[in-house]
């Protein structure tokens, strides 16, 4: 699936655009195991379903493992700094409605020191798909709890005794703040969540897909993760409230369904040219 | 104290509620009407509403650039804590302070100065008109005092008040014209000389932050993103509501890690774009500052310095950002800083930095400060200046060869690829990279992109606006931003009693121009640093770039006083050349 | 290339599961108990797991502190991804490249160094062990040529493995073994002296962080609130595991903005705080820093610099945010920086850092590095140094007054009052305040605030820590930082080629001792700048605030390579004294 | 209520601390009829009810006019940087767990620039109590629209069609993220206020008031406020489950009554001073 360093020929195509064509020659760092693998595959299969042209692509991280993601895309990349990924694509966005900008990155990034964003990326309800590859850890730190971490896991020298902290989720957050879209997905499944993502990139606004992608080196027990998804009821899915009185009880390994979708509109700057500077200045002659 | 013929400096003080500020911007726009030149500049206390207000206004015949050494006249419609502000009001024996009986004794710091004093019962005019407020009267003793024609008043009460009723505007109207006669006991020391006549629309009316806000639009920003701080909340105030004019649009956000990244990404993705903060935002943007550098994206950040440190003093003005803009970020990090020196100037020094910013792709810090942000200036209309060249865009690459992003020019400046652009995918990185914008930690790599980064900064021709020069002989001034007024009046005074000297403003502060800076100050021998900071950061920062001649002095006084003409040339004599 | 004897440099290489790094850390620990020193820095690639890595190791009878101009002997376990860090390994034509054939040829870049190149059977000979590792071939190898004694190998091993097991012990000990033999036919070359006996104890093995963290706790830091970020984290492990032995505690925080904030509201308390970050935490941290300044309150930031600007390259080292720690805060706000030289100057640097900053109740920044910071050495048992005093604090004020916390006292440290302390309640503030600490705008305060943050740290004694000085002559070396190393041997070398020549390290680069740099200059007339900073950033602020000689030269280089001694040592010539 | 400068002999003394052995003798800089007098008022009250020696609590705040009221109490204060004043607490706390901790600002410190802390805060619960002044603006910068000001608010240039963004509802993710003790309060009703600042100082964990408190100044509209506010039905209070339904139901005007008092044991470090400072040398001795 890796492509030839030079953009292809069939990719300019629409309908002939295979994932390939989405992929670039560039050899992920990532740990064998890694469940980001899996997220870059199912994300180069949802941007071949959906046909969209590469160059007109935007997808912005941050910094970790995950927000490594980028640089393994042949659409138009933005790696940022720690925690910004979502302002900086919001301020793409707004200036370039045009482009379908997708945001990635992981549960350190995006609850810890991007919890803010986070907050106001929702209420903004821009039209961007926000996708988190969570490992209840920092990986490119080399293993420390993130905001999702249960509180007593003990695997970080600097919280020996667990870090006793409610942990944060993601998905109620984004349905109290104002996600428009919202849903759980497992990286060990990559063909529910290639699916699922084309449904996040259509739907207008903010589009929140949680990932439970799991990080072997840190957190080997995740291994089992496999054995321990269930899909998200149905039921669970039928509007607002249930979506959130569904949250509420679980306990965060449920995945594979779409929440909720909502019918905000989405934010959009109003530029209507309708003068040259000229006019503006007419305020301060005398 | 200058001569009261072609130029008067007044003050208008007064709590809050008594409208010391309308007044003085009415009597500012009516000037120039009547083809003068005006200041004005404010100071505010803590209060949030109803605190004390002080409003410091010089006409003058000729253009003005700096508030003199003396206030002529004080005009108090009460003496509300006044301690607070006194010292920003410079009084002498020679002035004229105008008080209200009714408001009680003039304090003791008043009487101190020396200052003649008299009584005139303001709100006793004032209520003689039915719906006058003591305010209009005291307009119009100003305008009296200076010879202010009423036509131009009129008018401008007619604008600001336009929506306030007929009624409102006769009453107004009619409480001026008591002052305008009482003024007529006064006499005629502060008349004004009349100024040059000017067609229609050629003199401006404007405060150095609507100055920046223009600025920005006239070099091509089209999106902002911004946190609201006084004293830059204007900035983006006007800007919020021009933009929109020109196909552009501001957006308010959480805070400023999210507005330098908005533009960041908004940049990116090919429109020039610009924040504006004051110094507690701008060490909030530093990190991301350094994302721009490396990244290679164009963005303009204004810092309207106030005093500092931490949240400081924020409605008073200070020249002490200067470290953290130059050196401020981590790593080597090569970028642009630019400073306005005056009123005018903001507009195009920030136009300037944002066709920088845009040609170099990096980012631009402009320094500006609450005193020129807040002042309010008559000028003549700026020129319109337009800049030939734009961001360096890619366009697809041919058949056979991969687009780099962060290739290796001779200029250093990488053709930038704008998303939609068909075959230039790339990743922009704020991890040291190769040429392909791949994260790399080879030292080859990493050098070969310092090189490059600093490279396209040092090399390109900034031309003649690094700095004003102005005046000959071997001493010079050197200074920069808002103490360029002062410091040019004082050297207008020492030329006037026949001495030489050059005065030096540097607008062009990173990268630095060493070679233009020799020849700028070739044959000086003596050197005066005039600076408005406590730690002496221009100096520190000329030392380390420049070679200064051996007689160097440095004038630096922190804010919130502003220098007087007066200090400056205190430091000329014994200096003195023919 | 440097004589045999007395000291030699080994590199190990391999792909992450080689394991390289945890046979260089027992080679180093055995050295130390063999009675010699040892230095060991390693080299990690992007990779999360399973990339790349060196160690690069110098084996000495003398103290150590930087690496040789070349590695001596480089053992492969295989050749991946050699291309990424081949620069990172100085290889010669004096040097002996070890492979194993089973990993296929070897590369280009090390052909081309000439270094000679022999093949040895890791695989093969650890295969014939059941259970047998090629690392612990490698290990036996590297003990073997330099003449390691079995029994400290046999311990460090039996420490190392104590949790694996018995048989994993015996499989590593034999293949371990056959590794030593197998050295034996490679020649004394490479073998040491032997080392002066200390009694057991009185040499450590302890990497830069661990000893900055043993340094914050010996000036008393009882609280840490700290981000996660390469290369600090290993600071705050140690700091973790060891602070509440002592009473204290480590907090891991959501940000850097909550780091910063959570130790000045410590610190406010009254109990010794520190946070340690590298350059991007460092920019987050910067507007609080300020909070800190004017607020008077002591905190100790540890920045242990990586590659930059922005994320820059995290895993490896670079000198360059100086800039950033000494000017990088917005308005004038006076502070400390500090950097250790050596991997034990961690310790002395550290501790002394949160010895001023509690003494001078002012921020404290302390710069250390990658390269300090991951590099494991064998050193003599630091001394314990106690320092005298402790933070000023306030006790009830008399019945009839009132306590001041910023009064404006002759040494401008004010005493402070800990909560709890009845009477002396008072509001720590960022604003600018009068002496008791309600905000004021007035210039008056301002100036007599600024004035008194400025005096208490001017005018303090600092002592002969502020710099380390050595030798004589009119020709100095000037270095700060991790360049230190390098630069004293480059000194030794000088001198024993008959050379004189002084080495200048500055310990306290915050505030400047311009009286203390001129005395110990006293009689240079040249001087050489080295640093490891692309933008000279270390030359430009000793241009701002000392005075050089006319002939003063620069020797900078960014990272990620170090300086070498031949470097240093081949700017002197053209320069030579008697 | 004003003190005299010099403290009084009588509030050294348990049971005879007046309120105004809490008030300071610095002139408040709110314009007249703003709301935070009558927190300040009330505070002071809660803190006479409670009898507090003055020098054991601390009152830690950001940048806003009502995070001026630190310098309006005698006890020790902090007034911080914009946003920052709730990590800044949590250390004071964590450092000197027998103070009492207060902590206090406006809605756009806490939920704009300062919302990530205010997250992390609710999910840490130490013990301290985090009073909101709310009055749906930035009053200190002149004007603007705060992260609770409702999207049609068109008072400020910045925004001058509104926000458009759905309003941060702080109580809903106070609770959503793990906050031990909810209230909400009107600043019309000090008496009130007073008694449930007393309860939430009490409540171990973090607690969070919220209270509207009106800016005449800038949204002159919430002099309405008084007519508009109603009491929290006790149904709402009964458990986590029915404050959280009954905040997502409600319109922000509900206020007088704690919502939720939880059981959660607030975050504290260990400390156990065991060893001197030799023995962690130990490790490093060869
Ligand atoms: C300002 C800043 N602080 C800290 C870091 C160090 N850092 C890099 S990645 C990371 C956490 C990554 O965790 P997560 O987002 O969960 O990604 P993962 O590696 O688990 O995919 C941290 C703390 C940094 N790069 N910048
Ligand atoms: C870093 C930073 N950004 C911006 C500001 C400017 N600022 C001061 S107070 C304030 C908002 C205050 O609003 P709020 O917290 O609601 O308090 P209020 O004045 O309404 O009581 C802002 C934006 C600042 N001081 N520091
Ligand atoms: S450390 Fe964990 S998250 Fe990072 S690449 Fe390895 S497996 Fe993936
Ligand atoms: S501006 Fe509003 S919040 Fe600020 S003091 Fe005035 S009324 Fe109160
Ligand atoms: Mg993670
Ligand atoms: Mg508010």
């Amino acid at each position: 699936m890796i492509r030839d360093p030079l953009p292809q020929q069939h990719c300019a195509d629409a309908l002939m655009r295979d994932p390939g064509c989405y992929r670039s020659d560039v050899k992920p760092v990532w740990c064998p195991g890694c469940g980001d693998y899996s997220v870059l595959s199912a994300l180069v299969n949802a941007l071949s379903a959906l046909q969209l042209p590469p160059e007109e692509v935007a997808l912005i991280s941050g910094i970790g493992c995950s927000s490594r993601i980028p640089t393994y895309l042949s659409v138009y990349g933005f790696h940022g700094v720690h925690g910004r990924a979502l302002p900086l694509a919001t301020g793409l966005k707004l200036a370039r409605p045009d482009l379908t900008v997708l945001v990635a990155g992981g549960d350190g990034d995006g609850f810890s020191i991007g919890g803010n964003h986070f907050l106001h990326a929702c209420r903004r309800n821009v039209d961007m798909t926000y996708i988190i590859m969570d490992n209840e850890v920092y990986g490119m730190t080399k293993g420390q709890a993130s905001p999702t971490t249960a509180p007593d896991w003990r695997g970080s020298e600097l919280t020996p005794a667990g870090t006793g902290l409610t942990p944060f989720q993601p998905l109620i957050l984004a349905l109290a703040t104002g996600a428009n879209f919202v849903a759980r997905c497992f990286s060990g499944d990559p063909a529910n969540l290639a699916d699922i993502l084309v449904e996040a990139i259509r739907h207008p606004g903010f589009s929140v897909v949680q990932i439970l992608s799991p990080c072997p080196t840190f957190r080997p027990e995740q291994r089992q993760w496999k054995n321990q998804v269930r899909a998200i009821p149905e039921s669970a899915a039928t509007d607002f409230r249930s979506a959130a009185r569904f949250l509420m009880e679980d306990d965060g390994l449920s995945v594979g369904r779409i929440l909720y979708r909502g019918g905000r509109k989405p934010f959009m700057l109003s530029q209507s040219r309708h003068s040259d500077i000229g006019d503006l200045e007419v305020e301060f002659a005398l | 104290m200058e001569g009261a013929g072609s130029s008067v400096s007044i003050a208008l003080a007064g709590s809050g509620g008594a409208g010391a500020i309308s007044v003085a911007t009415m009597l500012v726009d009516a000037a120039g009407m009547a083809q003068w030149y005006a200041l004005m500049t404010r100071s505010v206390g803590a209060q949030i509403r109803g605190g004390e207000t002080a409003a410091l206004l010089r006409f003058s015949t000729e253009p003005v650039a700096a508030h003199g050494d003396d206030v002529q006249v004080l005009l108090a419609f009460d003496w509300q804590n006044l301690d607070r502000y006194a010292a920003e009001i410079p009084l002498s024996v020679g002035s004229l302070v105008i008080g209200d009986q009714e408001q009680g004794a003039v304090p003791e710091a008043i009487v101190a100065s020396g200052a003649r004093h008299i009584e005139l019962p303001l709100k006793q005019l004032a209520k003689a008109v039915p719906g006058g407020r003591p305010n209009m009267v005291g307009m119009g003793i100003v305008a009296g005092l200076i010879g202010l024609p009423l036509e131009p008043l009129n008018s401008v009460l007619e604008k600001f008040l336009a929506d306030k009723g007929d009624k409102v505007l006769a009453a107004s109207r009619q409480a001026m014209h008591a002052g305008y006669e009482a003024a007529a006991a006064l006499g005629q020391e502060y008349r004004l000389l009349p100024g040059h006549r000017l067609p229609s629309g050629r003199r401006w009316s404007i405060t150095g932050n609507q100055a920046t806000g223009l600025g920005a639009i006239r070099g091509g920003i089209r999106f902002v993103a911004a946190y609201p701080i006084t004293p830059a909340t204007e900035v983006l105030e006007w800007l919020a509501g021009a933009l929109p004019k020109v196909g552009g649009a501001l957006v308010q956000v959480e805070d400023e890690l999210a507005a330098i990244n908005q533009v960041i990404g908004a940049s990116y993705g090919g429109t020039p774009s610009l924040t504006a903060t004051a110094g507690p935002g701008l060490s909030l943007m530093i990190e991301s500052l350094g994302l721009a550098v490396a990244s290679e994206t164009p963005v303009v950040v204004v810092d309207i310095m106030r005093g500092g440190p931490s949240t400081g003093i924020p409605a008073k003005s200070e020249q002490a950002d200067l470290n953290i803009a130059i050196h401020g970020l981590h790593g080597d990090a090569p970028h642009l800083v630019l400073a306005p020196n005056t009123v005018a100037d903001c507009l195009f020094t920030t136009q300037w930095a944002t066709h920088l910013s845009e040609t170099l792709q990096a980012p631009a810090v402009v320094l500006s400060d609450q005193s020129l942000g807040q002042t309010k200036a008559v000028l003549d209309m700026p020129a319109g200046i337009v800049f030939p060249t734009r961001r360096e865009v890619a366009s697809a690459p041919a058949a056979d060869q991969k687009y780099l992003r962060y290739a290796d020019t001779p200029s250093g400046i990488s053709p930038m690829a704008i998303p939609g652009t068909r075959g230039c995918q790339y990743t922009a990185d704020g991890l040291e990279h190769d040429p392909s914008g791949a994260p790399s930690s080879r030292a080859e790599d990493h050098l070969t992109q310092l090189n490059k980064r600093a490279r396209k900064l040092d090399t390109y021709d900034y031309g003649d606006h690094w700095a004003d020069l102005e005046g000959e002989g071997d001493m010079a001034i050197l200074t920069w931003g808002s103490s360029t007024g002062a410091a040019r009046e004082a050297a207008r005074r020492w030329r006037e009693e026949g001495g030489k000297v050059r005065v030096l403003s540097i607008r062009l502060l990173l990268p630095v121009q060493p070679e233009r800076f020799q020849r700028a100050l070739a044959g000086v021998s003596r050197v005066l640093v005039v600076e408005q900071s406590h730690g002496a950061q221009f100096y520190r920062y000329l030392r380390a770039y420049y070679d200064l001649p051996q007689q160097t002095r440095v004038l630096h006084q922190p804010g919130p006083l502003p220098f007087r003409p007066r200090q400056i040339c205190e430091q000329l004599p014994g200096w003195r050349t023919t």
